[in-house]
């Protein structure tokens, strides 16, 4: 069975407020030097079957339709080695 | 594109402006023109266009919602009133009682959780903004057809939304509503309502005065978020959300739709609060629709003065954006404050406490104008009030639909009715188990009721209660009613019908009812037929609220709710204030105690109208609403609040949709106890169970109580009819059926969860 | 002489008022403590209220833990100092490692509030004193994260040494495993769950019952025997 | 700058309901054939100078102490390209 990763980060003009609470608490831990974080939700679908360019679209379709809301969501669809 | 500066377009009156792209009309184009004495700069355009959109300016409302203030009746409670972020009332020993109901139904409908969430987060900072700490709020939603796919993508998400933002900021949610038509399928409402608590002495208001005081911007940093999102979600259709013009033409494209941080928020509350106790600011506004465009122009055409602004030291999420979209943003959780010099450096200590960013942008002045700056070069020199308050007014025409005769032709009580008492039962369960009669827990149980530890009763009771004082117990309870299927059969007696409804809830759990406010959601102005609808609600609400003697505090207009040429039901969503001298005197809906007595109060009329029944069994919305009898609905709150006080009832609810059936089926199963009922002789047992007659509610009287109630009842006027007795674990309508409650509560509880999995 | 129970607020705690309350109502002093400041204040007790620290962002509890305050908590609950930690509290706890396991999204994957039943499986811990093993109350309960989790070996150690403080009755509203709604460490003074005592403590308000008044009759109990 | 990525997923054995959640909505979208769906978090770090040997011994720690809880998730550090 292949793996296939579809990641989905808020659009870079959205406001993260996830992210920003990371980055604020890093100095306070002592982590210096990051000047920005953004989370984002990170999907790993176990396909059955082949992974072929057909199967690659229909996930594209349903990271598009469901796992991503493209009004406030960005998404990359790979196959993971 | 090079900065548009004043001076820059003194020089250039021939220069092109997207004025139509911004939502603005010729006249008002060349109005701006006229008030300026030249052709307005870019951002000077975007803070007109955004202030003078309909979401703003209230410019096809203006001219009807002047009968609230017009037919105010006389009312001392009153402490501010219409034209604040929020009316105050006093509720005695000191306190005072903020609360307002704003929608924000587009934006939920594209983004159901943001937009749901960001609507909770604005009425909380306008609530905030008065000076008051939020101490409750409240979710009147409607949706699209219940069995309609889109509404299990928009009704999970605004849920979510609402609970995911109220419960972070640890504000108990205590009521609301939840209706279900098709008429809001592409147009969902979602109102919020929240309320607050402060002292007589610690209300603010939102004005700039005096020169030389600072105007500080405090909150989240200003991102590109919610561009647009005033005049082209909330004011127009939005077919093209996502890519709304940026003010300066660019191609930039910006997202309408604005992301919440509640924890944001609650840092801001707490920031605000602990300055309001230090007596650190002067005026306060929040930021809301329109940003800082609404907030530097609101502030300074209130106070005395001018204001100036450098607009280069707003904090910023991202770098690139230009003036006009700094002036248009509407990134959340921000407030600005006007305060005087000698207290800057204790406000920004206190801003540092709450890790809140606090910035000074600018100072009041003693000119007249509102000026801002971007690095050193002036872009805006306007006359505030043009902006804020001297928007454009439109009479626009109204017109009583054509179709309206036919449809109140159309009479619900000559609608088929069950002909045996099977069929009866079997309606029975039909209705209370439909979407709009069912249960709610599902939705409320996603939201903490229990927060502040003051919470004195919620949802599913008539309405929502807090303590606000813990040594003497005053309490105040708010309830939200509005029923577009009335009004659309009335606009007028609707409008009435919501209010009543309202009025009565509070009076129910043993409030007495001070003052309202309200949220107007309608279709498009343009329409004639819809300006009717709207000027007949907004008429029977003040003449409503005149003869109850409840002042409209503050309000709300949500307008162009339409797919196409389809406006929605017109739906005035009414909340009412009421307090309560001693918490422990409320009454719960409750049937709790076997062998208290059932009285059912006011007249039982044949009227099924708009009635939950006709929806149900026969889908048909036609007739009349019931008639409204406003001196009925106050006798009747006075014999509720006084059987309260002086100990008479144990449990009352009020009746409305879905008639004495539904009442009697929500107290059995909230107190876990059956009712016998017997069918008075003089009414039909179909009659008795679904008629939605106003002014009516059942109570539970202990037989200790019996004659005491009944001789304030006759003493007073207020027909009390004996129903039957709590008792046992069914329901028993005596001689037609029974219904085990078990029965009774799978059927009322399992059909939300199961539409919405 | 009565004892002193300090009441932590981190940015976005919501609860500390209400913890102040009842600790007040059962005779108690209650002292506020503040998530920037080291000192406790000379507290005998400590309350980590309910809320949503940092927003739970990241995790729930995962970004409070590391302030300063929770150092000297740390500090001071290994060596034997009350601690109660209420939902977000509890979170806190458990990502610290004073306490064992997680919490993670409950399995509906909603948030839940609701008056909740448990039962209290052990009286000896410096918050249960007042209650007697195998004792039901209802507390209301309301979180999003509150499904406890830890790998088999810890909850079998759990159970074998009674520190499964409550649990779930009537359905577990979660998915928390073994229905656990509440742990305490093996001495006994650091306790977390996730329902809520200090909105149980009055007649009339919340669910209208008192029965989380307990856990703080029980630590001024324990407070008041030891001075 | 560069950017670092964090990705932290729930250990096999943690039931992660959402990823189920997500799973078992598919078919009724019309998506066929995806054997498990896991949903986990994706940190993108924006890391100030060199993303050398050092730096990213840093990141890992501070994924291991902070961004992950290693009671129930693991984590992986990648420098993306
Ligand atoms: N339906 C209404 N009834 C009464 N007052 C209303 C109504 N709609 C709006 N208002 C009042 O008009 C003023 C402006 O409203 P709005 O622009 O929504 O305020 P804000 O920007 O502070 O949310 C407020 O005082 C509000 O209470
Ligand atoms: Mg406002």
């Amino acid at each position: 069975m292949a793996r296939v990763v579809v990641d989905v980060m808020l659009k870079p003009e959205i406001l993260d407020p996830q992210g920003q609470a990371v980055q604020r608490a890093l100095p306070r831990l002592g982590f210096e030097g990051i000047a920005d974080v953004r989370q984002g939700k990170r999907f790993e679908l176990e396909v059955e079957g082949p992974v072929d360019e057909a199967a690659l679209a229909r996930i594209h379709e349903m990271a598009e339709t469901f796992l991503a809301n493209t009004v406030i969501e960005d998404f990359t669809v790979r196959v993971d080695s | 594109m090079s900065l548009d500066t004043v001076k820059h377009a003194d020089e250039t009156p021939d220069v092109e402006q997207p004025w139509a792209e911004l939502g603005l009309k010729q006249d008002e184009y060349e109005r701006i023109r006229t008030i300026l004495g030249r052709r307005p700069t870019g951002a000077e355009l975007a803070m007109y266009s955004v202030m003078w959109s309909e979401h703003c300016s209230y410019k096809s409302s203006k001219v009807h919602l002047r009968q609230f203030g017009e037919k105010a009746p006389e009312n001392d409670a009153l402490l501010v009133g219409i034209g604040e972020n929020a009316g105050v009332v006093d509720v005695g020993q000191g306190y005072a009682v903020t609360f307002k109901v704003e929608s924000h139904n587009h934006p939920s409908y594209i983004e159901p959780y943001q937009g749901a969430a960001t609507g909770v987060g604005g009425i909380v900072r306008d609530i905030l903004a008065m000076g008051a700490r939020p101490v409750a709020v409240m979710d009147p939603l409607r949706f699209g057809a219940a069995d309609h796919p889109d509404t299990k993508r928009v009704l999970p998400g605004v849920v979510a939304g609402i609970g995911g933002y109220g419960n972070c900021l640890g504000l108990p949610n205590i009521g609301g509503e939840v209706v279900f038509d098709s008429c809001y399928q592409g147009n969902p409402l979602v109102n919020a309502l929240c309320v607050g608590v402060m002292k007589h002495e610690d209300i603010h208001l939102a004005k700039a005065s005096g020169a030389g005081n600072k105007v500080i911007l405090y909150g989240a940093r200003t991102g590109g978020d919610g561009i647009g999102g005033v005049s082209v979600l909330a004011s127009e259709t939005f077919d093209a959300a996502g890519d709304s013009a940026s003010g300066t033409g660019k191609p930039t494209k910006r997202p309408a739709v604005q992301v919440g941080d509640p924890f944001q928020e609650k840092l801001l509350i707490e920031c605000t609060l602990e300055i309001f106790r230090e007596d650190l600011v002067d005026g306060i506004q929040d930021l809301g629709g329109a940003g800082l465009s609404c907030a530097t122009s609101e502030l300074a055409s209130a106070g005395s003065g001018g204001m100036r602004v450098e607009l280069d030291r707003v904090p910023l999420r991202d770098a690139t954006l230009s003036p006009e979209e700094i002036l248009m943003s509407e990134s959340q959780e921000r407030m600005c404050a006007i305060v005087e010099p000698g207290k800057v450096d204790r406000f920004l200590e206190i801003c540092e406490k709450w890790d809140v960013i606090a910035t000074v942008i600018g100072e009041v002045t003693d000119g007249e104008r509102l000026e801002i700056f971007w690095h050193g070069e002036q872009i805006v020199d306007v006359p505030p009030r043009t902006v804020a308050h001297e928007g454009p007014v439109y009479e626009r025409p109204y017109a009583r639909p054509e179709w309206q005769d036919a449809l109140q032709a159309d009479d619900a009580n000559k609608l088929a009715r069950p002909g045996t008492a099977e069929e009866l039962r079997a309606q029975v369960l039909k209705v209370i188990s439909s979407p709009n009669q069912a249960s709610k827990s599902w939705i409320t149980d996603q939201y903490d009721r229990f927060v502040q530890g003051n919470t004195v009763l919620s949802q599913p009771e008539d309405s929502g209660m807090v303590r606000i004082d813990e040594d003497t117990n005053l309490g105040v309870a708010v309830a939200t009613d509005g029923n577009g299927r009335y009004a659309k059969l009335d606009p007028y007696t609707g409008a009435q019908l919501a209010l009543a409804e309202s009025y009565r809830n509070v009076a129910a759990t043993g409030a007495r009812p001070l003052a309202i406010s309200n949220c107007l959601n309608f279709g498009s102005p343009e329409d004639p037929a819809v300006m009717w609808q709207f000027a007949e609600a907004t008429r029977g609400l003040a003449d409503g609220c005149l003869a109850l003697g409840t002042p409209v505090t503050g309000g709300n207009v949500s307008l162009y709710n339409q797919t196409g040429e389809t406006a929605i039901h017109p739906t005035p969503v009414v909340a009412v204030l009421g307090v309560i001298d001693d918490v422990d005197r409320r009454t719960p809906m409750a049937f709790a105690d076997e062998g208290h007595l059932l009285y059912l109060l006011g007249d039982t009329k044949e009227e099924l109208g708009g009635s939950a029944w006709s929806q149900v069994i026969h889908d048909h919305l036609g007739g009349l609403p019931p008639a409204v009898d406003l001196d009925r609905e106050k006798l009747l709150a006075e014999i509720l609040i006084a059987a309260s006080r002086d100990g008479m009832i144990d449990a009352a609810h009020d009746l409305s949709d879905g008639g004495l059936i539904q009442a009697l089926v929500e107290s059995c199963l909230r107190g876990g106890k059956g009712a016998r009922i017997v069918v008075p002789d003089a009414l039909d047992p179909f009659v008795l169970l679904f008629s939605e007659s106003a002014g009516r509610a059942v109570v539970a009287v202990p037989r200790s109580e019996e004659l005491r109630f009944t001789d304030m009842c006759g003493a007073r006027g207020l027909p009390a009819t004996r129903i039957g007795v709590v008792d046992g674990e069914e329901l028993d309508i005596q001689g037609e059926f029974t219904i085990p409650l078990t029965e009774l509560r799978a059927a009322h509880e399992a059909t939300i969860p199961s539409l919405l999995v | 002489m009565t004892a002193r129970v300090g009441v932590v607020t981190f940015p976005g705690t919501l609860d500390d008022r209400d913890t102040q309350r009842a600790v007040r109502i059962a005779d108690l002093e209650a002292v506020p403590l503040w998530h920037r400041d080291k000192d406790l204040k000379q507290v005998d007790a400590v309350v980590l209220p309910g809320g949503f620290s940092y927003g739970d962002y990241l995790r729930a509890g995962a970004i409070s833990r590391f302030s300063p305050v929770m150092e000297s908590v740390i500090e001071q609950a290994k060596g034997g100092m009350p601690v109660l930690g209420i939902c977000n509290g509890f979170q806190v706890l458990t990502e610290t490692h004073l306490l064992p396991g997680a919490m993670l999204r409950n399995n509906h994957l909603h948030f839940i509030c609701r008056d909740q039943k448990l039962r209290v499986e052990n009286a000896d811990t410096a918050w249960t004193a007042d209650y007697e093993a195998g004792q039901e109350i209802s507390v209301p309960l309301k979180n999003i994260d509150g499904r406890y989790v830890a790998d088999e070996r810890v909850l079998d150690e759990l159970e074998a040494e009674g520190r499964v403080a409550f649990r779930y009755l009537d359905g577990n509203p979660n998915g928390s495993l073994r229905d656990i709604a509440g742990i305490t460490n093996a001495a006994g003074n650091v306790v977390g769950l996730m329902p809520h005592p200090e909105h149980a403590v009055e007649p009339g308000i919340g669910t209208g019952r008192t029965d989380g008044l307990g856990f703080f009759t029980s630590i001024l109990k324990k407070l008041v025997n030891a001075s």
